[in-house]
Parts: structure tokens; C-alpha cells; sequence
């Protein structure tokens, strides 16, 4: 069992990494469905197979091709895709995000934290009776919100006759 | 409501030909090549040939040099033959066709005017390499009257015909101007 | 009978007890899972070699000649010379390309297409691994081949491939969508997720407890078959590697045993996604007197057929076609499906079938009569190169 | 038997990769990305704490399943902004967006 988390977790940091160091946008955006996986494997490590597949299905199925269509909606050339890198202000950056570790890592250490494991699995169809039983509420909120975003993504980013002689008109004066 | 219908309809047809391909006799066309063979056509042309009536050294052909000319790619290469004064005879010494650049357009077999060239039907001539054994010289390309009879009777006996009546015309002119 | 019907069942418990002699007790549930992981390894390449040879000889068939005879009789051998063949073939990787992700993309596709195979049930307690959430784990695997495609398209870096790969993820992300609501109708009536109990709740009445024989079963049926048809990237849905208009599509750069890995993954899935139409809607194995895993066969044999047979019959759509088709019919579609499948469940049988086939009736007319067929392009507008 | 402290440590690092990320990067979409990494790291923690905790284990799980729904959104949104600055401004450089005007 061990084997297995250690495996993840460095299968998962290496994609966290990647995402962030990387220069090529795209190498950028494997290296998160990299790390997108591994936490889904965490997930299994945890028995919680049900958030596994629905991670994968969202994360590693949908929100993974929205990056992509994204980096290369946004890129005038392709495969131009090396970047200026880093801001300047990473060295800020790198203090800030230290100094969160040491904080939390050393908080876990003083929690005294349960260490058993409690038998019995959950499973889907208990989630899925709690989902609509005690948590109907957020459930219903949740969907009310999905759609506001889904509409209000696709108002956004819309191209309608305005911006789209706007869009064609820069390219022209640049 | 015909929504759909359009597609069950292209559906079928191609069903009924799969089923048809094994019930129906007919139906489908290929002909396993080298174990069966399409029986021949008369005017199938591949590459040319001439023809000669009795001596293979006697072709009908009196180098004229009008195929060369008409041949859209330049294939057909002729050398007239000369007697011991340098005057040049009506039979070619050179008669070169390069197959590997003849396509077979049966475009000399119309314009020469005595019926010496014709498209052979025969298509297995593969050679080793393309330089020299596809430049066929005079000896390979000659071919006896009978075996045009063979290849094309319809074709080879109008043009026999027609050359015999050349024959009795010049016979008849022949002797009055003599005269 | 019972024999012949658990012969895989009872063969992998001989193997076992067998390797029980030597191995050390805590290996041997790895050594069951090794058993079942190997089968499958085993009849996945298989299957995929004689899809390809089934479909050139019905292709051919059907165009009034025959399919490949030569190698061996009846063309039997060719799926191994078409596999000697790729192996020979030299491995050309583009210059431009980055070798990092031209080298993964095949492996990202096939993988996801073999992990297909192990939530399938074969046969009577023949799936691989038997998780609760199978179908929901379906999904989510065939959802990652799409992003497999994009990395191929995209890493060979040259414009065809690239314009192959945003096509596919376009394509395959609008048809995902009409494919997971007709299975949702599905799980709505059955209550579980694990493809074993879907099975068992058509069983009974010698097949007629099928779904594909209710209003709502058949037209989630025709929707999950032509939403599968399309995720495979098959004719009429194959723009991705539309010949004529974008060279090869996503796998233009691509040649010798990763050309190979491509094309074996598109058979996979195309073999998968039957498998599961019919145990969504044909009952998986339920059949009355053959052994289970020979109706499973004989049942995806069929839906194999029939892509193939779609696949000699219609010519490729448009793009506008093909996204105004899933966005504006598939998807309204499957929406009318899940009411005609709610009220079926609720309502007493005779008036359940009535209402259920009206609904679906009503929108099958209204949204053919709403979407207009034959709509042109509008008048292609020319921006000059700047 | 591996003990929650070790989740704990991982989700710790993985939440401050993501806040590097968006702190240092200039690109906006792989801003987005970080707090992807960031939502997903938080996500894990609910999840460890659900299986570790004898209390009733679902709602951990719940409101993972919570969590995964809005940053989802959140992220579709993040693009369609992205997208829709890119339109406008040409690039998405985040130190370059800075101007006001109309």
C-alpha cells in the first residue's frame, strides 16, 4: 500500500510542477492532466471510488480540453508557445508559497491526528440517496449555478458582430 | 414522417448487395488475375508491333518517319536503310520503340499510311531494369501477318483486302503506263 | 449446459488452483487479477485484428468484390501480414515535432481503449473487475482518448494533423454529451451503476425484459449507437480523419507500429461501445438456450456489423452538420428520452408504453420538423492574408 | 497503513505549487491552472478527512463532489474571460492587463 502513495504522490507533485515551471503552454497543460490523474488515484487510495471516476470524467474529460482549447485559442501562432516565462516578482512568489508549507506542514505535525481507519465503505448509492435526501439544497443550488456559468461563459466569450470586427479590425492595425 | 426513411433506404441497398454477393451468380465483377483471365478484346491496345507479310526482313514498313513524328512522347526512333550508294531504301535498318515511355496511345497504328504498326495485346513485359530491356529493337517488335490475323481477324482482314486491291490497282496501272 | 456456460469461469479456477501449489498464499488474488489482466490482453489484439479484416471483406462485399483472399484462405492471414507490416515500416518522426508527446500520444489512446475492456460483462460472472461504479468508469476512461487524439494532432506540428485534432476534441465533446444522457436512462431505471446488475434487470421472459423493446430503451439505444459511432471517429463521423479533405487527420505524421496503435485503438473502442450498447439495451448475455458469453459475442457481432455496414454506406458528414446535428437533435433528444423514461417508470403498464412512445413521437417530429435539412453554408466571406 | 498526516503534507505542498503558480506565471491560463491545482489540493484534504474521521464519512465526500462542480465552473468562466480579454487586448500577459479604460 505504501508503494502505491509514494508512487502517486510523485507522480502527482511532478505534475503539479510541470504545470507550473514548464515553458511550452501545452507541455504545461499535459503535466496537469498528468496531476489531475494522480490526485484521481489518491482517490481510489481513499475508497472513494465514486469522486475518482466523477474526477477523471470532469477534470481529466472536460476541464483539461477547456485549458486546451483556451491556450490554443489564445495563441496567435502555433507551436509558438514558449513563453517570457516567469514574472519578476517570482522570487516574492517562491518566499510566499515556502513560508504556507512550513505553516501547514508544521500545524499537521502538532494536530494529533486520528490514526485508525474506520471499516465499512461508502457507498455510490449512499451518496447518491444523501445527494438528494439531506443535501437538496445545495444539489439544486449547485445546478442553478452551473447553468448561470455555462451561460454566462458562452455570453462572454461569444464573438458577435461588434467584437468580431474588433477582434479581425486589430489584427489588421497591428 | 420521413424523417430517417432516407437512410434505412441507403441501408438496404448496400445490404441487399452484400447478401446478392453471395446468392447472386453475377454480381461480383473481379477477375482473380493471374488464375483467371478476362478474355480478350479486339481492341485492346498495349504496346506497338510491326507487321511483316512473308520475310521477317521485309516489314511493311518503308520508314517514312511519320509515326516517330506524330508520337506525342517521342518514343519511336527509325534509321533508314542504305544500299551500298548511299541511296536510302524503303525498309528501315533501325526501328526502335522505348516501351518504358510508350502510353500506349495507338496513335502511330492510325497515322501510318501502309498499315505496318499495330497495338499488340500482349501486357506481361516486365524487365529487370528500364534502360536497356524496355528499348525494344526491330527484331523483337516484328510480327507475322498471321499473328494480327489471330490477335485482330476483323482489322487484319480489311486491311488485307484493301492492300490486295492496292495491289490489282497498281498491277492495272503498272503495265498501261509501261505501254 | 451449465459447463459450457461457466467453461472461462471454471477454466481460470483450474489455473488457479493449479499456480496454488507453488505460489504463497497472499499472491494469489494478484494472480487472479493476473489471469483475468492476461485474457483480456489476449482477446482485445485479437478481436482487433479480425475487426479489421471482417470489415475490409464486408466493405468489399458490399462494393461487388471480394474482400482480401491471398493471404491464407479466405484472407484469414491478413490481419497478421497487415501487423507484420506495420512493425516493418520505418517510424518517421517529423523534425518539428516535440518527440516527448508524439511519442505518448499513441500509448494515451490505446490504453484508455484496453481499459475499456475490463468493465465489460462477458459473460455470467465473467466481467473483469466487477466495480459498482462500471459504467460511470466507462465514460470516464473513453473520455480521455479524446485528449490522447488532441496530443497526437497536436504534436506533430504540421497544419493538417493539428486541424485533424481540434475537429476530434470538438466532435467527440459534442457527442459525449447526447451519450451520457442515454445512459443515464438506463441507470435511472435500473438504480445501480455496475453493469452486472443492469444485465440482470433485463432478464426473464425469455428476452423480452430487454430495454431496446421499451419506447425509452430504443431510442437510447439508436442515440448510444450513433453517439458511439461518432466517439470512435467512424464513418459518417469521421472528420477527424476525413481523407479528402485533411490528408489523414490527427495521424498524418504518424507511421509503422504508432500508426498501427492508432488504428487498433479505433477498433477497440468501436468493439467496446457495441459491447456496451448491447449490454445497456440487448441484455448484455441474457439469451435463451446458448451459453452466456456466446450471446454476448453473437449480440456485439452484430452491432459490429452494423458499423461497419454504416461505414459502407454513407459518405461523410459536414462539420456544421455534424455539431448542428448533436447539439440541436442528439441532445434535445436525450433530454425528451429521460421524461419519456421517468414517466414509463412511474405510470402503470398499459398507459406507461402509450405515453412514454407519444413524448418520444412528439419530439422526434417536432425536432426533425424544427431542424431544416439542407441548410447551405452561408457565402464563404475571404480575409486576405495580413 | 499509511497515517492522514502524510495526505495532509501532500495536499499541503500541492496547494502551494498552485499559489506559486499563480503567483509567479504571467500567462492567465496557467494562472487558472494554480488555482486549479489549488481547488484540487483542497478537494484531497476533504476526501482524506472523510475517510479518516469515524463521524458519518459522506459528507467529506459530498462536498468534494461540491467543490469539483463550482471549480469547474469557475474554470469555464476563467477561460471565457480569458478568451474574451485576448479578443480585446491581444495578449494575456497578466502584467500587461492593466489598463482601465473602456
Amino acid at each position: 500500500m505504501e508503494l502505491f502513495f509514494y508512487l502517486l504522490a510523485t507522480l502527482t507533485l511532478l505534475g503539479a510542477l510541470g504545470a507550473v515551471l514548464l515553458k511550452n503552454l501545452v507541455h504545461c497543460a499535459l503535466s496537469l492532466i498528468l496531476f489531475f490523474a494522480g490526485i484521481a488515484g489518491f482517490y481510489i487510495l481513499l475508497q472513494a471510488e465514486f469522486i475518482a471516476a466523477v474526477q477523471i470524467l470532469i477534470y481529466v474529460g472536460a476541464v483539461a480540453t477547456l485549458v486546451l482549447f483556451a491556450i490554443m485559442l489564445t495563441q496567435n501562432v502555433i507551436g509558438e508557445t514558449t513563453l517570457k516565462g516567469l514574472g519578476q516578482n517570482r522570487w516574492w512568489a517562491l518566499g510566499i508559497s515556502l513560508v504556507v508549507i512550513t505553516v501547514l506542514v508544521r500545524a499537521i505535525q502538532h494536530q494529533t491526528l486520528p490514526s485508525f481507519l474506520p471499516e465499512g465503505r461508502v457507498t455510490t448509492n449512499e451518496i447518491g440517496h444523501t445527494l438528494v435526501t439531506t443535501y437538496v439544497l445545495p444539489f439544486e443550488v449547485i445546478s442553478i449555478l452551473l447553468t448561470g456559468a455555462m451561460i454566462g461563459a458562452i455570453v462572454v466569450a461569444m464573438e458577435t458582430k461588434k467584437n468580431k470586427q474588433q477582434a479581425t479590425g486589430d489584427r489588421r492595425r497591428t | 414522417m420521413s424523417y430517417g426513411l432516407g437512410i434505412l433506404k441507403g441501408m438496404s441497398v448496400t445490404l441487399k448487395q452484400f447478401v446478392e454477393s453471395y446468392t447472386k451468380k453475377g454480381s461480383i465483377v473481379t477477375v482473380q488475375y493471374p488464375e483467371e483471365r478476362r478474355e480478350d478484346v479486339e481492341r485492346f491496345r498495349n504496346f506497338p508491333i510491326l507487321v511483316y507479310d512473308e520475310k521477317p526482313e521485309a516489314p511493311r514498313c518503308v520508314a517514312c518517319d511519320i509515326c516517330a513524328k506524330e508520337c506525342p512522347p517521342k518514343c519511336i526512333t527509325i534509321v533508314r536503310d542504305r544500299d551500298e550508294q548511299g541511296r536510302g531504301l524503303q525498309k528501315p535498318k533501325v526501328f526502335d520503340i522505348d516501351l518504358s515511355v510508350c502510353m500506349s496511345c495507338g496513335i502511330c497504328e492510325e497515322v501510318c499510311p501502309f498499315d505496318a504498326i499495330f497495338m499488340d495485346h500482349q501486357f506481361e513485359l516486365s524487365a529487370y531494369d528500364r534502360m536497356e530491356s524496355l528499348n525494344y529493337h526491330q527484331e523483337k517488335l516484328l510480327k507475322p501477318n498471321s499473328y494480327l490475323h489471330q490477335i485482330r481477324p476483323t482489322d487484319a482482314t480489311q486491311i488485307d483486302a484493301k492492300l490486295k486491291a492496292k495491289e490489282e490497282a497498281k498491277k492495272k496501272t503498272q503495265p498501261g503506263t509501261t505501254a | 449446459m451449465e459447463r459450457l456456460d461457466q467453461l472461462f469461469v471454471l477454466l481460470k479456477k483450474i489455473i488457479l488452483q493449479f499456480a496454488e501449489s507453488f505460489l504463497p498464499a497472499p499472491l494469489l488474488p494478484f494472480l487472479s487479477i493476473l489471469v483475468s489482466i492476461t485474457a483480456i490482453a489476449i482477446f482485445a489484439p485479437l478481436t482487433m485484428m479480425y475487426l479489421t479484416w471482417l470489415e475490409r471483406k464486408v466493405i468489399g462485399r458490399m462494393q461487388n468484390r471480394f474482400g482480401p483472399n491471398r493471404v491464407g484462405i479466405y484472407g484469414l492471414l491478413q490481419p497478421i501480414a497487415d501487423g507484420i507490416k506495420m512493425l516493418t515500416k520505418e517510424d518517421v518522426i517529423p523534425l518539428g515535432a516535440d518527440r516527448v508527446t508524439h511519442f505518448l500520444a499513441p500509448v494515451a489512446v490505446v490504453v484508455p481503449s484496453l481499459l475499456l475492456f475490463s468493465v465489460l460483462p462477458f459473460g455470467r460472472n465473467m466481467t473483469a473487475v466487477n466495480l459498482d461504479i462500471g459504467l460511470l468508469f466507462f465514460i470516464a476512461v473513453s473520455s480521455i482518448g479524446t485528449l490522447a487524439i488532441f496530443m497526437g494532432g497536436w504534436a506533430s506540428r504540421n497544419k493538417f494533423s493539428l486541424l485533424g485534432a481540434m475537429r476530434a476534441f470538438a466532435q467527440m465533446i459534442s457527442y459525449e454529451v447526447p451519450l451520457v444522457l442515454s445512459v443515464v436512462t438506463v441507470v435511472m431505471i435500473v438504480g445501480s451503476l455496475s453493469t452486472e446488475k443492469i444485465v440482470e434487470a433485463q432478464s426473464g421472459w425469455g428476452g423480452l425484459r430487454w430495454f431496446v423493446f421499451t419506447p425509452w430503451g430504443f431510442v437510447g439505444f439508436m442515440l448510444f449507437f450513433i453517439c458511439s459511432v461518432s466517439e470512435v471517429n467512424r464513418t459518417p463521423f469521421d472528420i477527424p480523419e476525413g481523407e479528402s479533405e485533411i490528408v489523414a487527420g490527427f495521424h498524418t505524421e504518424y507511421s509503422g507500429m504508432k500508426f498501427a496503435l492508432f488504428y487498433m485503438a479505433e477498433f477497440l473502442g468501436a468493439f467496446a461501445y457495441s459491447a456496451m450498447a448491447a449490454t445497456l439495451f440487448l441484455g448484455g448475455w441474457q439469451g435463451p438456450l446458448l451459453p452466456s458469453w456466446l450471446w454476448f459475442g453473437l449480440k456485439t457481432f452484430c452491432l459490429v456489423f452494423t458499423m461497419i455496414w454504416l461505414r459502407g454506406t454513407f459518405p461523410r458528414f459536414r462539420v456544421d452538420q455534424l455539431m448542428s446535428y448533436a447539439w440541436k437533435f442528439l441532445f434535445p433528444m436525450g433530454l425528451s428520452n429521460i421524461l419519456a423514461a421517468g414517466i414509463w417508470y412511474h405510470t402503470p403498464f398499459p398507459l406507461s408504453f402509450i405515453f412514454a412512445t407519444w413524448i418520444l413521437l412528439l419530439s422526434f417530429i417536432g425536432l426533425s420538423r424544427l431542424n431544416p435539412t439542407g441548410t447551405r453554408l452561408e457565402r464563404r466571406t475571404y480575409r486576405f492574408a495580413e | 497503513m499509511i497515517p492522514l498526516s502524510h495526505f495532509l503534507t501532500v495536499s499541503a505542498v500541492l496547494f502551494a505549487i498552485g499559489l506559486y503558480g499563480v503567483l509567479a506565471r504571467k500567462n492567465a491560463v496557467i494562472v487558472l491552472m494554480g488555482i486549479e491545482i489549488m481547488m484540487n489540493a483542497a478537494n484531497l484534504n476533504l476526501i482524506a478527512f472523510s475517510r479518516f474521521l469515524p463521524a458519518n464519512r459522506l459528507t467529506g465526500q459530498l462536498f468534494a463532489l461540491f467543490g469539483i462542480t463550482i471549480a469547474a465552473a469557475e474554470v469555464a468562466v476563467g477561460l471565457a474571460l480569458v478568451i474574451a480579454i485576448f479578443r480585446m487586448v491581444k495578449t494575456i500577459e497578466v502584467d500587461r492587463i492593466e489598463k482601465l479604460k473602456g
